[in-house]
């Protein structure tokens, strides 16, 4: 039964060459980045827990490229992808994770507290569900503002077994917010599969009861995800109410942490395969010209070398740092 | 300062001071701060029914709309991270809870992120909220209806707490509170609402950090948080019958604490006595009592105690619900002992202390 | 829409004489009672703030009425009607109302916090929503137990909009917990509308997604009620998850206290009208031999005057009993 | 008791004591317990897969089976209601949280239902519930999961609260919390989880309120909470290099407090230094400083001290989290101050400070 407030993507939803290409230098750059955090991680340069979006950089990617830069994303703790993807500073990033000054929380937020004010980048929080209303009291700030900004909430398929996630979907749809529910379901919370911790897996439906249109889409395909946010944020723009996406995806790697546990038996590596067959690095990859592919990519590593030796250089905070920002004055 | 001493003030030649009740100074507070500031709003459960919280609200969104002062749905949680996004996004939250025991539902948003924001983003968000919450007490509020736990904020590093116990600190703590820009827990008693005192129709902060002196005496220093302030003033009526001159102190905030004020006394007098409108443990008394002693040195006072809610929970019963509180009598009572160790046991007469509830404070502010 | 999971009743429901009576005499006792702890309360004899269940009588009657003497129920701080209609021993709670050591409560709790353990009621609780999740407590250690009984949950339609309500039911119906969730829809809470709070009233169909069956009565038929519960009541003896019953009701009183408060606007008396129009102490009443029901309401009567005697004679707990039962030892 | 003195310790004729890990103790005691009685379980986000709570649960799905060792949605507000409400039928519920951090989602329930009901219900309701809730720090750990929040619960009456520092209380503890009526919050220490200690395999109960004294000495009383008491050994260890023999007390439990161990010492030494692993501000070291000198009198001790985390929110980088915490040089040095205040400042060589760090406490328990 199709719930009803359902968003049907249009069969066939495809870019523009610009479009791919900047899609394309999105996926790249998360999944090289992060590749090359989980290189140093064994160094113990970086200097906080990091839980890697690899393999689910679709969604962020998808999500952020239609967005406007005054538009506001509230990342989770696996936030690395979507700090990314609206523009956060891959400077301040790294910097962040090797707890040096430079870094965009000043050293004191690491990892799972990325935050870019500048471009709308709501901190980050290790406590699951807590920034989902943090995003609503954003987009209800953007609302009275009225010059058409929108917020989006990115939050786990944990995060809805949160009471804070249906409390906040009531409130949205009772003030129409302009905000986009996103949740990156990878059928985990840590170890633990969606079998152990949901009824049913009729979210959508249940969300859609709120009166808020809902989409699911299951092979992670950047360019619908793409899609659908080009077509919500111009409905939310002009005052339709909020509109939630369920996306699924395949973290590739142990929940936190560089590398792979498959070996824990907790899922298998055959799952891990058939998403990689459908990775959207190669497949978004494999569209795009040879020389212009290069180009990208070799921008992207003088991007991550620039970065890494940013990170390098930046001083540790001094101990006077301690007690700064206790209070704002 | 007491009804009896009041009697025999002069007249002043000055206007008639203007008078507003607990509730109306904070009505006026926010209402000037709404029409100053653009960005401050008001929402919670209730705050826009004909009660208008006892009327603290009342009028409010006749006066600035639907969109600044508004009725939430139950859902405590979400709506405390409704007003840390807002007030991240730079407006002026002011969330209103009927009962600080509800703060219980959104600690998380509370200590977890509306504490820490500043300082875990490194200084790139500010949390200008205000939480109004008010604690309930007499007439069977009972267990849940009736806890003071402004301890619990205390402990966490990046909220304010203030807890008025006047109409006109009311008033200046509230638009110090909204032009604030930290969270701050407000903390309102029920039974302060329907207390008058001078109020100026100016607007006015009050500054945090600077205890008040309610009254002075050379025998012992009385701290009294929120509501405890007018019972220690009461005790110190009675106290003064007896012939032991108390100082009253009002922190009037409790984070940032006027420490250097309750000290200064304490070394004076000798003694200390604070009485909170919560448990002790691991409450505001040991707190003020434990700092004075680290800052003076044990030897400085003679003599140090703590009064608070009996250590239970809060029966709805008057029989015992009336054991649970400090009162006028039972303050008196133990600083008579603190100041007199050695002299034979004194109670107030009983109609001492009935006559001590006819007292209101009435400054100087 | 019908949502999935609904559960109809059956065209016309009814029910024998001997149940006829005691749903009679069950929905009079609770009237009568209230009436007359409304008609004390100027007195200044009740100890404590009262919310009345006035008009709401036939959703804990026709759920209580064909419980077993060990299911459970876990009633609200509007819950006179849940503890009289399972059992609950008058004497205890008008002597707690007193705040009397005679009370089931030994005068420590009021009337927000009723509790007869001896009859399965569970204590009630004054922070909205809070008793939900012990209901479902409760209800698995009876799944444990394996003996067929089973723990009703009642709350108001504001209980709904806290999170907790949704993370209870995700884990009632992950367990197939043995519990029935009865919302007591009375469309407001305290003053505030429903149209204030809830984005959508697609309650059932919501709670649907669950995979709970759902129902909702509009018209307050204890009858109806009954034969829900009846029905439910045997499918979650014999394993069934867990069932929703959204029953529409109308508080002719004010939010707490003994007295009116159409004047307050916020509300039609012409609404009240309606309601009792349809009263179903009168429409059982009606339907009961007049001499038997003269008899039932004679017994009532000196019921309640007992208990007042009762309440009036029992003590007020010593000044030792403050610190008592702060710890079980 | 240290390193050193180790070296020096006489063999024992006895059989060798058996030692086990901090989390092998946990996971003995809820294993012994749950075989001991069926109305035992033990849920939680976590507690069923293959890491098992940092190993203190590993195995015991497969030895209990699924309906009493499971893992749940991530719902820590409902799943504690649940816990309540499955003790208030009679089962004895542990709930496991992998950080203390995560129980403000269930203040409602841990202080509005679990420490109340008992009372609020008059007598009629039990809630034999333990809430194991860990306590983070170091490498990164952070604002949100590194909280010691212990002092919140010790402010409400109904909950019991115990923080064992080492594998033999952890056993004795667990066991003691699962058998207790009461609500109890088991506080543990990540660090404290590889520590290894004498534990007997027979069951034993840890009594609540019994302070345990670690460390004889004659010139300072140094009470320790949580992995704080290791640091205070530590510290014991640096002051005696110079001269000072502090005495170290582990309160163990938190509520009920063996204040009558702490204060019988302090009057002896006549200086009381409490370290914290938590705020300050209205923490245990506010409540045991005030309750000592509320009861030896002022005039009793010499001088006071209190320390704990940092006066703000917990940052990540080692470089400030370093800061962030009292260790055994500070310690030792703060001791030295209260001890010789007129002494020339002194601080324990770095290298002493690291070698320090070797030393477990490995009883007389
Ligand atoms: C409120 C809360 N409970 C538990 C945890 C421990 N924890 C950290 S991540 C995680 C899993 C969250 O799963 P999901 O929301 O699906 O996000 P994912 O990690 O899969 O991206 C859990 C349970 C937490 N951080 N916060
Ligand atoms: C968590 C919480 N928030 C707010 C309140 C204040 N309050 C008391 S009753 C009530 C209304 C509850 O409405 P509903 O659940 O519909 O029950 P009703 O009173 O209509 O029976 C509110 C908001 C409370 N007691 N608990
Ligand atoms: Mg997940
Ligand atoms: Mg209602």
């Amino acid at each position: 039964m199709a719930p009803q407030g359902d968003v049907p993507l249009q069969g066939n939803v495809d870019v523009d060459a610009g479009t791919l290409e900047r899609l394309y230098r999105g996926l790249r750059r998360i999944r090289r980045v992060e590749e090359e955090v989980a290189r140093l991680y064994p160094s113990d340069k970086i200097k906080s827990p990091v839980h890697l979006s690899i393999g689910q950089e679709a969604i962020a990617v998808g999500v952020c490229d239609p967005l406007r830069a005054d538009d506001v994303v509230a990342p989770t703790y696996r936030g690395h992808a979507a700090y990314l993807a609206k523009g956060g500073d891959l400077n301040g990033m790294m910097a962040e994770l090797y707890g040096k000054v430079g870094g965009c929380a000043r050293g004191k937020g690491g990892s799972m507290h990325l935050i870019g004010m500048e471009r709308f980048i709501l901190g980050a929080s290790a406590v699951v569900g807590t920034t989902i209303p943090l995003a609503l009291g954003f987009a209800l700030a953007l609302k009275r503002e009225g010059k058409g900004r929108i917020a989006v909430a990115f939050f786990g398929d944990g995060a809805t077994e949160e009471g804070v996630f249906y409390e906040s979907l009531n409130f949205a749809a009772l003030h129409r917010l302009p905000l986009l529910f996103v949740c990156e379901n990878n059928f985990f919370a840590i170890h633990t599969p969606l079998e152990k911790r949901w009824a049913t897996d009729r979210l959508c439906e249940r969300v859609a009861t709120y009166d808020i249109p809902t989409t699911k889409i299951s092979d992670g395909d950047v360019i619908k995800i793409h899609a659908w946010t080009t077509e919500s944020a111009a409905a939310l723009r002009t005052g339709a109410g909020p509109r939630f996406l369920e996306c699924h995806a395949w973290r590739w790697r142990e929940h936190v942490g560089p590398g792979e546990d498959y070996d824990a038996g907790y899922r298998a590596r055959a799952d891990l395969a058939a998403w990689q067959q459908n990775d959207p690095v190669e497949r978004i990859g494999g569209r795009i010209a040879a020389p212009v592919r290069a180009a990208v990519d070799a921008a992207i590593e003088r991007e991550i070398a620039d970065a890494v030796a940013f990170a390098e250089a930046s001083p540790f905070p001094d101990a006077e740092e301690l007690t700064a920002h206790v209070f704002a004055e | 300062m007491s009804s009896r001493s009041e009697a025999a003030a002069p007249l002043r030649a000055a206007a008639p001071e203007r008078r507003l009740r607990y509730v109306e100074a904070l009505n006026e507070a926010v209402a000037q701060e709404m029409a100053r500031d653009p960005r401050v709003f008001i929402f919670g459960l209730d705050v826009d029914d004909h009660k208008g919280i006892q009327g603290s609200t009342v009028g409010l969104q006749q006066r600035f709309g639907r969109d600044r002062v508004f009725n939430t749905p139950l859902s405590e949680d979400a709506m405390t991270g409704v007003a840390i996004g807002a007030a991240m996004a730079g407006m002026r939250p002011i969330h209103v809870h009927i009962r600080m025991d509800f703060l219980m539902l959104c600690m998380n948003q509370l200590v977890n992120m509306a504490a820490k924001a500043h300082y875990m983003y490194g200084g790139a968000v500010k949390v200008p909220l205000v939480v109004r919450s008010m604690i309930g007490k007499s007439w069977g509020q009972g267990a849940q209806h009736s806890q003071g736990l402004h301890a619990m904020f205390m402990h966490v590093p990046g909220l304010k707490v203030v807890a008025p116990s006047n109409a006109h600190d009311a008033k200046g703590c509230l638009i110090a509170a909204i032009r604030d820009d930290n969270p701050v827990i407000f903390v309102e008693h029920r039974l302060l609402y329907g207390t008058e005192a001078a109020v100026p129709e100016v607007p006015y902060a009050t500054p945090f950090g600077q205890a008040r002196i309610m009254g002075r005496g050379d025998d012992i220093t009385i701290v009294g948080i929120s509501n405890m302030a007018v019972e220690c003033l009461r005790a110190r009526e009675l106290l003064s019958a007896a012939g032991i001159a108390a100082e009253i102190i009002d922190p009037i905030s409790l984070v940032p604490l006027d420490i250097e004020t309750i000290a200064a006394s304490a070394r004076r007098t000798g003694r200390l006595l604070v009485v909170d409108n919560a448990w002790m443990t691991c409450g505001a008394s040991a707190e003020i009592v434990a700092r004075v002693l680290e800052r003076l040195g044990t030897r400085a006072l003679q003599s140090v105690g703590r009064m608070g809610f009996a250590p239970t929970t809060c029966p709805t019963t008057p029989a015992l619900e009336r054991e649970f509180y400090p009162n006028p009598a039972t303050i008196a009572e133990r600083a008579h002992l603190l100041v007199r160790p050695d002299a034979p046991a004194w109670r107030p007469a009983a109609e001492d202390a009935a006559l001590a509830y006819q007292l209101q404070f009435r400054g100087p502010f």
